[in-house]
């Protein structure tokens, strides 16, 4: 279909230029390793409580390096007006929407392939729970933020300083998603026994994903509206 | 080929545009002129798909603007202020890009043409961020035709080129023309477009004013039909 | 409509680049460096005393600590080059400050990677969150972050001024690195040379220390080999870039 | 002086154009809002000892927010490169420096004069160290952090994807003057007897705010040269 | 006034200006003309002290550009392609805040003078993001001249401006000149190179290639020169 081809299109140039320059990911990746040291002295991780807290991290080491590639996304098709191009040229927006949102994707899990590791090992963490869930979790989770980010990113990218006002929209709406997932994320490192309440918020997040993924694809077209 | 039926459009209070009524005929060459702020920007701009008038009828090919917006865009090429290019991409780059998704066939070999055309083999390779600003323009121009436009729509396509550049660029518009494309070029200068053009419109504060067919590259009518227009204004 | 932009002998001819690194030197240092390895070798896993506690594990000590000191060192030459680099403006400076950061980054995850593999024989963890530990990751993402500058996009002469303010500015980290243990009380580094608030650990083996300065020696000279080996290969790279300027043209004519 | 004429003119620019559209000072209390709240979902504020957490959760808004404010400080100069139009007026570099400076610092410490007395509120924090010493410390840290900050900014204003490689540069730089103020924060709010261990902390903290400042202001003439 | 000996630019490995030599003297209106990527603003930007020079000596009105660049800047007046404007800011404020980085009296009066001399008094307390090309393009040049530069360097001026802008300009630049301003002009525009300019030089790959001085606006003359230099190029 033409609205696949397109976005792939559209993913490859971004994907491409990113493995040109490769700056986003390296900085993604980097930023995340320092919000694990911010963290690691704002709150002590020797305490043994703090290990409780490696959930939290993660999804917030997610969050802030997903929210510096989305910003980039749309941010980078203004100069020259490159959005204009795309405007133009004979294909819907949710090509658009579906095309940016496959790049950012695909760099998100590299981060969190990176990252993800790299946070265990420094707070030594022992992963005993279930891997596949765990991978489905992190999955399920990226895979809302960064739908929901991406549509707001070009909703943001319309005002003059889109970086700042992305989070702002993002923080509210992802919450139920994040919410649901850092539940999920503890349950499984930490207490597998309890895993029927974690599908139960899996599930939750799965349907919150796919609402919003139809919605952003029905309503991107009013966004990106000129 | 384009039917403008009072078209404005509002941007907070001002009237930008105040009731266009124009139609273009399939391979017509037509010159915009008008002062600073009169409004020919933001006309091309609705054309392009890129503002939604705030009332009015347009229809291309016989298609409406609104409904159809995807078959229409396929026969557009829009050439803006801005060059629409990716900084950090060479102008092969680029053109292959925006080749692919207009869906062109053997669009390397095409892209390559072009930039040959535009005579910038030399810089083929090398990324778009450090050309002049004649270069930039010279690149953009190719990527607005790289799908063989039925329609062009130019803003001042001249600007920043240099003479050499100027008469590759009327060559181009004119062997479209040979080929049945119609084109809309807003420019400030008369000389081009006495030269290339065959119909004048002359835009005032959001109204045409004046819409006149000119012959034998008459700029000294053109000047004239322009001066009285502004009489008054300077 | 052939008509095409010129741009005849757009290249440099003539390199400025003088030859100055010869191949012996660098043949001399390599040499060296593989002696003294050996000679440390020697020191390390026969003449050195044992650790009562630690047994084997201990002599990653001497890797730890000489890669430590050399990755200082090299931090400390990109900083002294940056400042060169600012003042002087000649090319040669920057690429030494470049080499000098590069290797120092090895140094550095030599030592992030010694530490722990030390600490979970020592500490029974990999990592703990301790000043030392953490401004040592930092002095990592900090030099990361210079070699990102180095990455921008633009003409070089932007970015080795960039970097070097950069190279200057973040070299703050080093002696912080340093002092870290002896301003924090650490219950975990132990402080060997000067004394620190605690003198916990104090104190070394006659036989570890020269062993230990046997090892900084070898890794010295690693260093010089490295980073003589760094600069005319970048230096070589500079120049490719320039011959492949020039060929394109000629082929393009 | 010439210099402060020039810089107060730019700190005046700044200011009244954050004035006439607020953007950039409710973005920030906005985000600050944010991360407080989210705080407070992490770390149950009715439990006694998140109390301790009080003071990293300060400097994280600092930080946080402060990026914000200063990626837009050199980026704004970018839009028709306006950052020429300075470059090419008769003054000194480091007059351009201490204007983005001031005008940085001013609305700090606008978001930190809001922010915290709200999180002392959400978190029913009971003030009962020495406010004086309190004060001091948030503004010593700001300072360094902003001073930084900008010299930072306006380095990585020069790449193309600036606002991600802000956070880069600055976090590793400042983590000294974090740790230390962190430090003394938390002693502060919770531990006057050890007040003296403050002091030496702030001790450094003004060193290195000074040595910065000062190191800041002699090399930013490199960083601005085209 | 504007003495540069040797002058050469590199970036990266591709030298921009290869050893430029010109001695400008005060009151002269130089127009630099020259084909796309030649290195015309590339020249601008290092009399601007936008650029770095590679190599070479800049001397103006006797200083050293690298000395005294704090002096020098004061005495130029530089309008590059972009705008320089700040874009939510109104036309006065725009030019009240560089007027009062120059240190010019009288700032606020001076703004709306100047505004109003370029035609947009309607618009003075408009911000500048919503104008058209033509209408930034005038403000810019108001903001160029603001601070009664004694050398004008001006990048294409007259890109985007109606005819009656032009004029403006035109008129602009003579009376600076009668006042004893010094303009260095690039454009692509010959007719107004020969209409306000007493000396062309051509620029060529980074060299001056011809140098002359022209009488009676004899446009005829620049284009027959400027053909020679380009001579089996275009
Ligand atoms: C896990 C990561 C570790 C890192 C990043 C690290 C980092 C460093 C650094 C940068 C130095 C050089 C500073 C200097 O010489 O003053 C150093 C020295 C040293 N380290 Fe480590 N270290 C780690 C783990 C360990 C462990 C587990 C031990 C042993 C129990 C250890 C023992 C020492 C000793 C004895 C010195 C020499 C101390 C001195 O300065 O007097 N380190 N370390
Ligand atoms: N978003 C907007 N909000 C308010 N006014 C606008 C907006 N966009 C354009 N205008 C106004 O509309 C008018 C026409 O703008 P337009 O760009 O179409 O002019 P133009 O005819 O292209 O002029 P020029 O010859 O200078 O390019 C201008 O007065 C401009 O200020
Ligand atoms: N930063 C840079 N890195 C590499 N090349 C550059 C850089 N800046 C400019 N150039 C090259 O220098 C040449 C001259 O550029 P310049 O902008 O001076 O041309 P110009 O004479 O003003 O052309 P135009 O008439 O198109 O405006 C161009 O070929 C351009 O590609
Ligand atoms: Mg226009
Ligand atoms: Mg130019």
């Amino acid at each position: 279909m033409n609205l696949f081809r397109t976005a792939l299109l559209l993913a490859k140039k971004d994907l491409y230029s990113e493995l040109k320059t490769k700056q986003i990911l390296t900085t993604q990746i980097i930023f995340a390793g320092l919000v694990i040291v911010v963290f690691s002295f704002a709150f002590d991780p020797a305490n043994n409580t703090t290990k409780a807290v490696i959930p939290g991290v993660i999804w917030v080491i997610i969050v802030f390096a997903g929210i510096l590639g989305l910003n980039r996304s749309f941010i980078s098709e203004q100069r020259n007006d490159t959005m204009q191009g795309l405007l133009v040229a004979p294909m819907e927006s949710s090509s658009i929407y579906l095309g940016k949102f496959l790049a950012n994707f695909a760099m998100m899990l590299v981060v969190e392939i990176v990252s993800i590791p790299f946070l265990f090992l420094l707070f030594d963490f022992k992963f005993n729970g279930s891997l596949g869930y765990f991978v489905l979790v992190i999955f399920l989770g990226s895979f809302g933020f960064i739908a929901i980010g991406t549509f707001l990113a070009a909703l943001a990218a319309n005002s003059k300083s889109s970086e700042m006002l992305l989070p702002l929209l993002l923080f509210p709406i992802t919450t139920p998603i994040l919410i649901g997932v850092v539940q999920a994320t503890k349950i499984i490192l930490t207490n597998m026994e309890k895993l029927s309440s974690a599908i139960a918020w899996i599930q939750l997040v799965t349907a919150y994903d796919v609402i919003f993924f139809v919605v952003c694809f029905l309503l991107i077209d009013y966004v990106l509206e000129v | 080929m384009i039917e403008i039926k009072k078209l404005t459009k509002q941007a907070d209070n001002k009237l930008i545009l105040r009731g266009v009524d124009l139609s273009i005929k399939k391979g017509e060459t037509v010159a915009i002129l008008g002062p600073n702020g009169a409004g020919k920007s933001t006309l091309l701009k609705v054309l392009a798909t890129l503002i939604k008038p705030t009332s009015g009828l347009i229809k291309i090919n016989g298609l409406d603007l609104k409904k159809d917006h995807i078959e229409i865009k396929k026969l557009l090429g829009y050439l803006p202020h801005s060059s629409l290019l990716y900084d950090h991409y060479s102008p092969l780059e680029n053109l292959v890009f925006f080749g692919n998704i207009y869906g062109v066939n053997n669009v390397e070999q095409k892209a390559s043409k072009l930039v040959k055309e535009v005579g910038l083999s030399f810089f083929l390779n090398e990324p778009v961020k450090n050309f002049s600003r004649g270069m930039i323009q010279r690149i953009a121009i190719a990527r607005a035709i790289i799908h063989d436009p039925e329609i062009l729509l130019l803003d001042e396509p001249h600007t920043g080129l240099d003479q050499g550049a100027i008469s590759i660029l009327n060559n181009v518009i004119l062997s479209m023309k040979e080929k049945g494309a119609t084109t809309l070029m807003v420019t400030h200068d008369f000389k081009q477009a006495a030269e290339i053009c065959d119909r004048i419109i002359i835009v005032k504060n959001g109204r045409i004013v004046d819409d006149f067919k000119i012959e034998n590259r008459n700029l000294g009518f053109v000047s004239e039909k322009y001066g009285l227009q502004m009489e008054g204004v300077s | 409509m052939s008509m095409n932009l010129e741009r005849e002998k757009a290249v440099l001819t003539g390199t400025q680049l003088s030859e100055v690194k010869s191949t012996n030197l660098s043949k001399i240092l390599f040499g060296a460096t593989v002696i003294s390895m050996l000679i440390s070798l020697y020191f390390i896993f026969i003449f050195a005393a044992e650790e009562t506690t630690m047994h084997a594990a201990q002599k990653i000590f001497y890797f730890h600590v000489s890669s430590a000191w050399l990755a200082f060192m090299a931090f400390f030459v990109t900083f002294v080059f940056s400042i060169l680099f600012l003042i002087k403006r000649k090319r040669i400076f920057d690429t030494y400050a470049y080499v000098s950061a590069e290797i120092g980054i090895v140094f550095t995850i030599i030592v992030l990677t010694t530490g722990p593999i030390w600490a979970k024989s020592a500490w029974n963890t990999w990592w703990v969150w301790e000043p030392r530990l953490i401004t040592t990751l930092i002095l990592f993402f900090i030099y990361i972050a210079y070699i990102m500058i180095r990455q921008m996009d633009g003409v070089w002469d932007k970015k080795a001024r960039l970097s070097s303010v950069f190279g200057i500015i973040g070299f703050a980290d080093v002696p912080i690195v340093f002092f870290a243990i002896r301003w924090w009380q650490t219950k975990f580094h132990p402080i060997v040379f000067g004394d620190g608030p605690s003198q916990q650990g104090g104190g070394i083996e006659s036989s570890m220390l020269v062993a230990l300065l046997v090892t900084i020696t070898a890794f010295t000279i690693l260093y010089a080999y490295l980073l003589n080996k760094g600069v005319s290969f970048e230096n070589m790279k500079i120049k490719v870039d320039r011959y492949k300027e020039k060929l394109r043209e000629e082929l393009e004519k």
